[in-house]
This record gives C-alpha cells, structure tokens and sequence, in this order.
C-alpha cells in the first residue's frame, strides 16, 4: 500500500505542482491518476520513488516513510515505466533489460538468463535480444521498458503515461497485455495517463485530479462514469458533451439484430444486440480488475 | 610580471601609438586585415551554409572540404603564397579567408538545417517560394548561429592575423616577432595584450550583434506565462 | 642538456649532444658538419634546427637545451659585449673567450671562413646615385627604406651604427624574416626597399645585379664561423674532434655550399654537409 | 617529388615529430575537457566561467603563448613543453564547449529513467552520461585534433614545429615544393589523426551509428 | 471535388508509401482519413497541394490535373493546418495569420484587418495579436493555424492530425469547434487522424486505410461501425475487442433511471436513460454532416 500523507511539492519558487493531497494507493491493484497536462500526475508518481522530494508532507510505503530510504536502494526495488521508455540507447535490449540485476551485482549470465524470461513474458521475440532500442518500433521500446521495470522483481510498478506515445492500434494491445500480465503478477502498479479512456479500461480505481494535484473524484470507473461529483469530472470523462449518455438509434437494423448506439450528440458509439427487437437488459456486471478473472 | 607592467606602461604613453610603426596604425592594420577577410569569407560563406542548409544536399562534401581547410596550416599555406607572388597583402587575405570560412559556413549549414523542420514544412505549405522560405523564414531564424559563426571566425582570424607580420604586413604581429627576435618579453606582451583587446572588443560587439538577431520570438524564454484555457 | 639538474634525473649524466641551428640554410648546415662529425667520433648527437635570433639560442644554450651552435664572431661579441669594439677577425676571435666568460659560454677555435652581413643595392641603384660604400647612403637615407630580418633595427650594426659611424639616420625599416632570403631579394629588385642586409656568401651576390656597399669604418665586424658551446662542456676531445674541422672551412667552401643549398635540387643540410665533409676527408668512419 | 625522395629521413622525422607534439595535447584535451565540461554542464556559474575562458584563450595569438609560456612555467626556452602546454590551451578551450554540449545533449528523459532504475550518481555518469556525450564529444575532439595538429606549425617560429620546420626553410631557399610537402604531410598527419579516432569511435560507440531498422519509428 | 487516380509515391527505394489509390473525395464535406502510422495518409494528403509529387498517377481538383499548376500558387489556393502549428516562431500572430495575403501582394492593413476577422472565426481573443507563438498554449497555436489556413479563403483545407499534440479536453474544444466553422463555411476538407474515434466524430465520410494507402473501407461512420467489411477495420475500430459491443449492465441502478452500459470486455462506456426500467429505443437518428445542422 501507498500512501501519500499531505504532501506538498513547489517547483523553486512557482506555485506548488501539488499541494496538500493525501491519498492512499490499495495494494496489488492498479490505480490510475489521470488528468490534464500539468495536474501534478508526475509529481505525485515521482514521490513514490523520491525522484521527487515532496516539500511538505511525506510518502510511506506499506507504512515505511520513503524518506527513511536512501533513494538508491529505494529505486531499484521499485519499477519504473516511462512515457519515452527511457531505455539507455548505447546497451542492447537485453543488456537494457537486466539493467537492474546487474546493478545489483548479479553476475551478468543469471541477469542474461532473467532478462530473456522477461522477454517472454512481455511478450518479444528472443531475435531482438542484440538489437539497440533504435532498431525497435515504439511498440517493442515499450515493451522492453516494461521488461526492465519488471527485472528487479518490484512490488511496485510506477507507470508514466507509458503508451502515450504509441499508435493507437500498438496502444490497445499493450493495454490488453498489461491486464494480462498483471493478471499474472499482481504488482501495485500506479498508472499515469491523460487519456481518460485509458485509464477506465485499466483502473481498478481511478482517481482524476485537478490542477496542483488536488483529487476531484476517485472510485471504480462505473462509479465515476455513473455519477460524476461534479462539471470538472462531467467534462474531464465527456458527459457534459454527451459522449457518455448513450441512445439506441432506431434507423438502422444492421446485420443480426444489432441496433447502432450513439451518443447525445448523435454520433455512433457502438452497436448492441437486439435480438427480436428486444434489448437484453439487467446481464454483465461492470467489472473492475479487483475482480476479474483471466482476461 | 614586471612585464607585463613594462608592456602596460608601453600602451598607455600616447607617443607610443603615433608613427609607421606605432600602435595605432597597427591596430588599424590588424582590424582592417580581419574585418576584410571576415567579410569576404562571410559573401562565400554564408550564400553557401544556407544553400546546404536549405536543400540538405552536398552536406558531407562540404563536412569532408572544411574539414581539410581546418587542417590546412595557415602558416605553411602563407609562405607558400608569399614565395610565389611576392610579399603583398593579398596572400594574407587570402589565408585569412580560408581560415575563417569552415566556422562561418559550417555555422550556417547547421543553422539553417536547425532551423524547426515544422515552421519551414508549414511555411512552404502555405506558398512560400523556396527563396522566400530562404529569405523570410531560415535566415531570419538561423541568424543568431550565422552571427555566432562569424564570431569564432572573427576571433580566429584576430588571433592568426599575427603572422601578417612576418610578411612585411605590419599589423599587431610584429610585436609579437620583435619580441621573439629580440627576446623582448615586454615587448610581445604588449602584442598579446593588444590582440587580445581587440579581439575582446570584436567579440564584445558580435555578442551584442549575436542577441539582437536573435528573431523576437525566439529570444523569449520557453514558457513564458501563458494564458489560461485555449 | 648537459645540466643533470634540468633534466629532471639527478646521477644519470646526459651524453646526448643537442647541436642548434639559427634556422636559416647555412646554420642547418654547418650544425651538420659539426655534428656529423661528432656523431663519427662516437657522440650521441641530436639536433634542433631553426631556434632563431641569437637572443633566444644563448639563453637556450645557457639552460642546457641545446649544446652547441655554430655562430658568427663579430656579431657573438658584441652580443655578449655591447661596449666591445673590436672589429677585425684577429681582434675578434681574441676578444670572444673573456667576454664569453660571464655568460658561461665558450668557443671553439675560429674557421677561416667568414659570412658577414652586407648591405646591398642593385647595380642600377648604385649608379644612378654613385653608391660605392655605406657612408655614400647618408645623403638620401631619408628616402631609403632598408630590409632586413626584424632583430636589424637594434643590432649594433643596425640603426644605431648606421647613424652613429656614418650619420646614415632617418631610413624606413621593412622587416622581411627570411634572413637576406627570396623574398628580401625580390624585394629588393623590385624597388619595395632600396637596401638589404643579405649575407656575404648569399650565392645570389654571384648574379651581378647586385652590389656590396663597402665598410671602410668596419661598422660590421668580422664575421667568422666558430662553434659556441656551454663552457662545461668544454673538452680537449671536444676541441680535437672539431677544430680540424673548423681549419678546413673556408668563405669559398661555405658559399659554395649555399649555392648547392639554393639550387635546383635543394637536397637537406644533412646531405651537403656529409658531401662536404667526405670530399675533405673529414669523415673516417 | 625527387626531393621528398631524397630528403624522406628528415620528413619522416619531422612528421613524428609532429605527430608526437601534437598527439599529447589532443590527449590532454579529451582528459581534462570531461571533468571540466562535466562541472559547467552541472553549475551555471563554472559553465559561464568555461565559456567565457574559452573566448579568452583564443584570443591569445599562439605566437605569444609559444614565447611567453616559458616565463609563465620556469621551464627551458625549447621545451617540448612550452608547445605542448600552449597547444594543450587551445585544444582544452575548443574540447570544452563540446564537453559542456555533449553532456547537454544527453537525453533528460534517459537520465530521469536511469536514475528511477537505481543508478547511483557515479555509476550515472561513468556508464549513462559519459558513453552518451560519446559521439559529441568524438565530433568535437575531431575538430581539435585537425585544428591542433595544423597550428603546431607555427612553432616552427621557436624551432618547435615539426613539419612546421619545412615552412620556414622552404621560404627562406625559396623552395615552394618543400613548403607543399610539409602542407600535405600535414594534412597527412591530421587525416591519420582523424582515422584513429574514427575507428575508436566505431569501437567504442558502435550504436551511435546505427541504420534504423524497417519498423522503428 | 478532389480526385486521386491511380496515384502511387515511392520515396527513393523503398517499398511504395501509396500504391494505386483511386479515391474521390466530395466537395464541400469532411472527409476523413484514417489509418495507423506508415499508412501513408500524410503521403496522400501532401498530394493535393504538391508537397508531395505523386510517382505515377495524378491528382485532380474539380478536374483539373494539379499537376498542370505552379506548385507555390496552387499552395496559396489551398489551406494547410499541419500537427505542429507550424508557425513562423519569429512572426506575430497577427503576421502568421496574414501569411498569404501578404504573399499575395494585399496591402498590410487589409491583411491584417482580414487576420484580426478571421482571429474571431476560430474564437481567438483579440488581444493575443500582437503575441509570438511560443506565447500561446498547444490549442491557441492550433487555433492560429486554421486562422491562417483560412486566410487564403481556400474552397479546400487539408488537415494533418491537427488536434494530436493537444490535451484532450483541448481537443475535444477544437473538435467541436471544427464541427461548428464547417458548418458556417462549407469546405472541402481533407482531414487526416490516426484517432478512430475522432474520425467518426468529424467525419461525413470515413476513409480507412491500409498500409500502402490502401482502402480498407469507406462510408459514414455509421456504416462502418454496424458492418466493418473485415477483420482489419473490426481490429481497427476496436469492435474485435468487444469495444464496439455494447451490452446494458443490470448492477448499477444510478442516479435518475440511468443504467450504465458496458462493452464486451465488461467496461463501461457510457450510460443510457431507462425511465422506470424501461430502455426507450428507437429515438434518434445517428448524424452525418452532411445533413446536419447548427451544432
Ligand atoms: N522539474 C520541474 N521544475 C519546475 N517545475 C516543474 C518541474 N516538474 C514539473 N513542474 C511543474 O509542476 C506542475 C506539475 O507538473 P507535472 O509534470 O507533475 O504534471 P503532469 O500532470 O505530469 O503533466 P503532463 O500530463 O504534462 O505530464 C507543472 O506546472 C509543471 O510545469
Ligand atoms: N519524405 C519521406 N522520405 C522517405 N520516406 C517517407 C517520407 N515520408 C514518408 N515516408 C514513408 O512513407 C510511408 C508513409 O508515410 P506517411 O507519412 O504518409 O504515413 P502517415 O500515415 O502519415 O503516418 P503517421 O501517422 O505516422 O503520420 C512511411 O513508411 C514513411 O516512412
Ligand atoms: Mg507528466
Ligand atoms: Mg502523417
């Protein structure tokens, strides 16, 4: 469990990037923190790994203020995901990945043999292995620095808008594998985003914050997108526009019986069966990943 | 360093600068030398840096070209025009020129190719000629860099310029030379001292040149406060 | 160097002989002749050419950078000596030892030979204005602009001889580093200066263009050749292995070995200075 | 040619002279740009100082330093070392601004993340910032050594300039072949100079000229 | 009326960026072009105003070979709004804006009067005039783009991912911001994304593409969601995910009689009124621009 205790964080002289928040993380779950550019997400992620100091207030892990830790040793127990992967571009894929054993003094064949396991496990080809992260797509960079933030066998997974930079086909598959794995491996994965649909399909909670950091609503994604606490939220998650409340259109009958879906604006979102022009009400119960099973 | 008091007290008695061999019409010699060589090389240079920089094309001739003219001993190549065309001001000019080319152009290939590849794509997008990309959006933008290549050349050019002297050019250099043949100690610091001033002042008025061809909005510091919303 | 001290290796004594040179044809060659010679005696030898004006290679040699350097025994004693007067080759070469003394610095026995400088006009030049000796500038020396290597203008001999024993004052000074070479000659007969110090043996002086202007005050001294070394390294061996050599070299052998330096193959000094020693039997390994 | 025949033991000498006098203060340059350009990257204050004495340093003629060092470090007229330390100036002040923008020009975004893998800051900069710099500070180093090995010719003025010596003479038995082939076996000297540290540069830095790959973005 | 025939482009050597696209794209309607990275959309777009020369094939407007006209006049008729504004940092706004009338000879003053205009239509305070773009935000600077796009008065404006770099409350700002000026001006625009979802937004038409240009399919948006003709376009508008598939979960009685409706994978999306349990089916029509109104 992470737990932020009223930090504050100012920038030399600015106004504070996140001011008074206090917030606690649940263990083995993935909390989101999303919000617009600016809102403090980094900062906040940042504490967790004293890549930031906060300037008041403090962070503990499982109880254990962080500060207490020499941010070192802190660091390579934690795993940490960039935006741009970050990944060093003089070393080999897998020499990126074992970066963390091998900082830890593991002897460079055992760090050789984990990394490739973790190739795996991220699924990328073991033919990558030589190559340096500019031979890669942004896809498998990605993919590698997940690799590498999972060498040192962390509880904790840091996560920075990590496909933000990645077409959206890629995106939605590395989203799909992270589920997966985390289905596997049950880490507490603090996941940053600005992409509001992200972070309803990976949350197990989310929490949107507003400028300096300050928590507008946090809860399961049915929760926020049911019953949004305020017009922030409404417009940050789009119902004020309407994109959330939905309408069966009655034009057309498509194949099947599936009638098109589309929002208040009138633009199509989906399609639902209908079979016998009936609609199937009262089935699935939204699901939060607290929950789920293999996906 | 009762030298360079010696030297010091040298400069500062005025009758010391009157004269064909004073300081003044040395001076005078020196930053003639330089501003001449400076502005030709500047005509070739510049035309040239951002033809380079404009069409990226001839970029590793050119690399391959200014490369050689920096090994090129300024001195070797003075004597050598000297020898065969006698002791003019020319071949001082000449050497000069090429020594202060590779700054100038390389300067300006690379600042023109720096140049936001988006506001030329943007610019041409919107029916500028390529002469009026040129003209109106990669130079006003590479300036600065152009204005700092002609610095470091001029600052070469100050300090090489010296051996003018030993042509029968005059110019600063000859302290330098009396100083040496006559193991006079004072007498060369008064030559590095001057050199140095002038090439201090040069430097001094480039920067300034430098700051104001900074184009307005890009001397404005990154993240100047914006307004809130869109 | 010769100094354990300077060398920075307390006990071990350098055997090395530096042998300097003043950075112009005939002074690379004669610190081969010396030091070829030396080296088939069995002397480590080692060389440094083109030091420069004798203000930098007396202190050179007086710090142990260099051993040894051919010089010219008029202009070496009114270095060493500024008040000395002597001006004959005989008054010279006795005068050097003493005066040498304070500096730590000795010579060999004097060569025959002899280089001097000379001021020189064009023939043309000399007619037109009945120029046969120095004192004959006085009259039109506000018009003259003389050539030389920079250190002229202060040498004994330069400006303040020049007004001083035949009243030539006023002149313009064009300093032209090349030591009487072809850019102080093309200068010359171009008419950028009407006079230039050029050495004795310059093979140029053969052309017949050019006249010597006579020295009847003897404001230039004698100009022999005589190795200059640091008084400690002074030796009988030394001094056997390098007079002979010195007793041979005439002002004949040593123009003829400037013309072979200017002529059209230009081979090294080392090789003119070897040819040289060979054909006089100098050599016997 | 027939006199680059004939005269090849003294330009063979001269060349390794050359390359001897102006191999070290290439070396220096590399060694102390790194510490220094480190420290200006760092602090503002010492990257203002190293940049303005980079200005400094070249307007000082080489001429003078080559006759004044010997007063400023006590050491002998003919030195190695005076031409060696005056050139190592040079080298240091032009080595330095690539110094400072070789350790600007590494990636924030790759610190930041080495530093979130546990990177202490030694080991930060010996085996993420340095291997970085590499390929600036290879450029760089190019441009000094070309730059370093074409101006030791001007020693030949105290007697210390390797092939430099070729100029002088040359001028003064007005000999221009003899002057050509100290320019070329100069230029020969800095081509050998720049290949030594092309193929270091391969051998140390074999990712910083990589073809991308179809598929990388 | 903008038509692609048989065009293809291959830059130096490798494999064709276009191969053999016929596309006619109507006049005075948004047509969007839609495609992951690599798939050539920029190449295509390049292609109408000769920023692009196509290698075989040719481009026409209302019949005409563009190839036939001066590449510089025929820019000149044609808006351009890039990703990256693409500002001229060292002009004013007022100057950027003004672009092509002042390259058109127009005398300042009416140029700048049209810029101050045009600053209005694309909702620009006044007051940021005299500003450099680097003291605009994202949004602003993309607001000043399409101002100067429009500047030229161009029937057509090509739009290259010109919302990718902004926030996405921003974006969604600019997208309806797009909708309303269409609505006004009627042009023809060629619009360019790699965002599903804003393609369907904006789009009359959609065009969805392949690798090499190709066209996988094209029609209205909800044409392509009731019946995506392939496995690709199913993958590429996210309906093999269950994205598109929508279910209404029974769990999550909320405020009002909303239920909140959930996609295959059990995430929600959205919420659909049920006024006393009932789903009320059958209403609303879903848009095309082409027949809409004020928006
Ligand atoms: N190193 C820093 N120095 C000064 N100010 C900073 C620094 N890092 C962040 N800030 C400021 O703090 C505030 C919050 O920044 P932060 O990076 O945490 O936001 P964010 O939510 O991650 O934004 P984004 O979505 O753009 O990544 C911003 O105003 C930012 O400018
Ligand atoms: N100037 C160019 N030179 C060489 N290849 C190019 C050039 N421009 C594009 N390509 C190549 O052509 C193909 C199509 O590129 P294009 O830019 O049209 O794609 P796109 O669909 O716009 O992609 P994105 O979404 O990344 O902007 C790509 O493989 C790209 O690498
Ligand atoms: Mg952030
Ligand atoms: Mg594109």
């Amino acid at each position: 469990m992470i737990e932020f205790i009223d930090v504050t964080k100012s920038y030399d002289g600015d106004a504070p990037a996140v001011e008074n928040v206090s917030l606690r993380l649940p263990a083995r779950s993935i909390t989101v923190l999303v919000g617009s550019s600016g809102s403090g997400k980094t900062t906040l992620l940042r504490m967790v790994n004293r890549m930031v100091d906060p300037t008041s207030g403090r962070v503990e892990i499982d109880g254990e203020d962080v500060a207490a830790r020499p941010p070192v040793a802190l660091r390579r127990g934690i795993g940490y995901v960039p935006q741009h992967s970050g990944l060093l571009p003089h070393r080999r894929v897998i020499d990126n990945i074992a970066t963390v054993p091998l900082l830890n003094g593991e002897p460079k064949a055992a760090a050789h043999r984990r990394a490739s396991e973790l190739m795996d496990v991220v699924g990328l080809d073991a033919s990558l292995a030589g190559r340096y992260p500019a031979q890669l797509s942004g896809g498998q960079q990605q993919r590698v620095a997940v690799a590498r933030a999972l060498a040192g066998d962390p509880n904790i997974l840091l996560m920075d808008e990590p496909f933000g930079a990645v077409d959206p086909i890629v995106r939605a598959e590395l989203q799909q594998e992270t589920l997966r794995l985390q289905h596997e491996l049950r880490k507490t994965i603090v996941f940053v985003t600005h992409d509001i649909d992200e972070a309803f399909l990976l949350g197990d909670e989310v929490v949107i914050l507003r400028r300096g950091g300050r928590v507008a609503q946090r809860g399961t994604p049915a929760d926020i997108l049911a019953d949004p606490v305020d017009a922030f939220v409404a417009a940050f998650i789009g119902s004020d526009r309407g994109r959330r409340r939905l309408t069966i259109s009655s034009r057309r009958p498509t194949t099947g019986a599936d009638r098109v879906v589309v929002d208040a604006g009138g633009y199509p979102v989906g399609v639902i069966a209908a079979p016998a022009g009936q609609l199937a009400a009262g089935d699935p119960t939204p699901r939060s990943r607290g929950t789920r099973m293999a996906g | 360093m009762t030298y360079v008091l010696d030297a010091v007290r040298y400069i500062v008695e005025p009758q010391n600068w009157a004269g064909p061999d004073g300081i003044g019409l040395r001076l005078a010699q020196h930053a003639l030398y330089v501003a001449i060589s400076v502005a030709v090389a500047a005509v070739v240079a510049v035309p040239l840096g951002v033809l380079i920089g404009h069409t990226g094309r001839g970029r590793t001739l050119v690399v391959a070209v200014t490369g050689a003219a920096r090994a090129l001993p300024t001195f070797g190549l003075l004597l050598f025009v000297v020898l065969l065309s006698g002791l003019h001001l020319a071949p001082v000019i000449a050497v000069l020129v090429i020594l202060a080319v590779p700054p100038i152009l390389a300067a300006t290939y690379a600042g023109v190719g720096a140049v936001d590849h988006a506001a030329v794509d943007g610019a041409r997008a919107t029916g500028f000629s390529e002469w009026q990309i040129a003209r109106q959006v990669e130079i006003p933008l590479a300036l600065p860099l152009i204005v700092g290549g002609v610095r470091s050349a001029t600052l070469q050019t100050i300090a090489t310029a010296t051996i003018a002297g030993y042509v029968a050019q005059g110019a600063l250099g000859r302290y330098l030379i009396e100083g040496l043949a006559r193991h006079e100690y004072a007498t060369a610091v008064v030559g590095a001292l001057l050199v140095g001033g002038l090439a201090l002042v040069a430097d001094a008025g480039l920067a300034v040149v430098q700051a104001v061809a900074a184009p307005s909005g890009g001397r404005l510091a990154p993240g100047t406060p914006l307004p809130e919303g869109t | 160097g010769n100094d354990p001290l300077a060398a920075g290796e307390p006990g071990e004594v350098d055997t090395t002989l530096t042998i300097g040179s003043q950075g112009f044809a005939e002074s690379d060659i004669l610190a081969y002749v010396y030091g070829l010679v030396l080296a088939d005696h069995g002397y480590e030898v080692d060389y440094q050419l083109g030091i420069g004006a004798r203000e930098i290679f007396i202190p050179a040699l007086r710090d142990g950078s260099i051993d040894l350097i051919a010089d010219y025994s008029g202009n070496l004693l009114r270095a060493a000596d500024p008040d000395a007067t002597a001006s004959t080759p005989e008054d010279v070469s006795a005068a050097l030892p003493q005066a040498l003394e304070p500096l730590g610095l000795a010579v060999l026995d004097v060569a025959p030979a002899e280089d001097a400088d000379a001021l020189v006009v064009t023939a043309e030049f000399a007619e037109r204005h009945g120029l046969t000796s120095i004192g004959d500038l006085a009259p039109i020396a506000g018009e003259l602009t003389i050539g030389s290597n920079t250190e002229f203008e202060t040498r004994s001999y330069g400006r303040p001889g020049l007004a001083d024993v035949y009243g030539v004052e006023g002149w313009t000074f064009l300093p032209i580093d090349d030591f009487g070479g072809p850019a102080t000659l093309d200068a010359l007969r171009t008419g950028r200066i009407q006079v230039a110090d050029i050495f004795t043996t310059n093979p140029a002086l053969q052309d017949g263009d050019l006249v010597v202007l006579d020295d009847p005050e003897r404001l230039i001294a004698a100009q022999n050749i005589v190795p200059l070394l640091s008084e400690a390294l002074l030796t009988d061996d030394l001094a056997g292995v390098l007079n002979p050599v010195s007793a041979q070299l005439t002002t004949a052998d040593l123009t003829a070995l400037n013309a072979v330096a200017a002529g059209p193959d230009k081979p090294s000094p080392e090789h003119i200075a070897r040819d040289w020693l060979v054909e006089n039997d100098l050599l016997e390994h | 040619m027939s006199w680059l025949l004939d005269n090849r033991a003294l330009v063979l000498d001269l060349t390794l002279e050359h390359a001897r006098l102006s191999a070290v203060p290439i070396v220096v340059a590399l060694l102390a740009s790194i510490p220094l350009g480190w420290l200006a990257h760092r602090v503002r204050v010492a990257r203002l100082i190293v940049l303005s004495s980079f200005n400094l340093v070249f307007t000082i003629p080489s001429l003078a330093l080559f006759v004044l060092l010997p007063l400023l470090l006590g050491t002998r007229i003919l030195d190695d070392l005076n031409v060696m330390v005056a050139l190592s100036l040079y080298a240091i002040a032009m080595m330095l601004r690539g110094a400072v923008d070789g350790f600007d020009h590494v990636s924030p975004a790759v610190r930041r993340s080495a530093t979130a893998m546990g990177y202490s800051r030694a080991g930060l900069f010996w085996t993420v910032q340095l291997p970085l710099a590499g390929p600036v500070l290879l450029a760089t180093l190019r441009v000094v050594s070309v730059g370093t090995v074409s101006l030791l010719s001007v020693a030949a003025l105290i007697g210390k300039g390797g092939l430099g010596y070729l100029f002088t003479n040359g001028f003064q038995r007005d000999h221009p072949a003899e002057i050509v082939v100290g320019i070329v076996f100069v230029l020969l000297v800095a081509l050998a100079f720049d290949l030594v540290l092309v193929l270091a540069g391969r051998a140390l830095l074999p990712w910083a000229r990589l073809p991308k790959e179809a598929g990388a973005r």
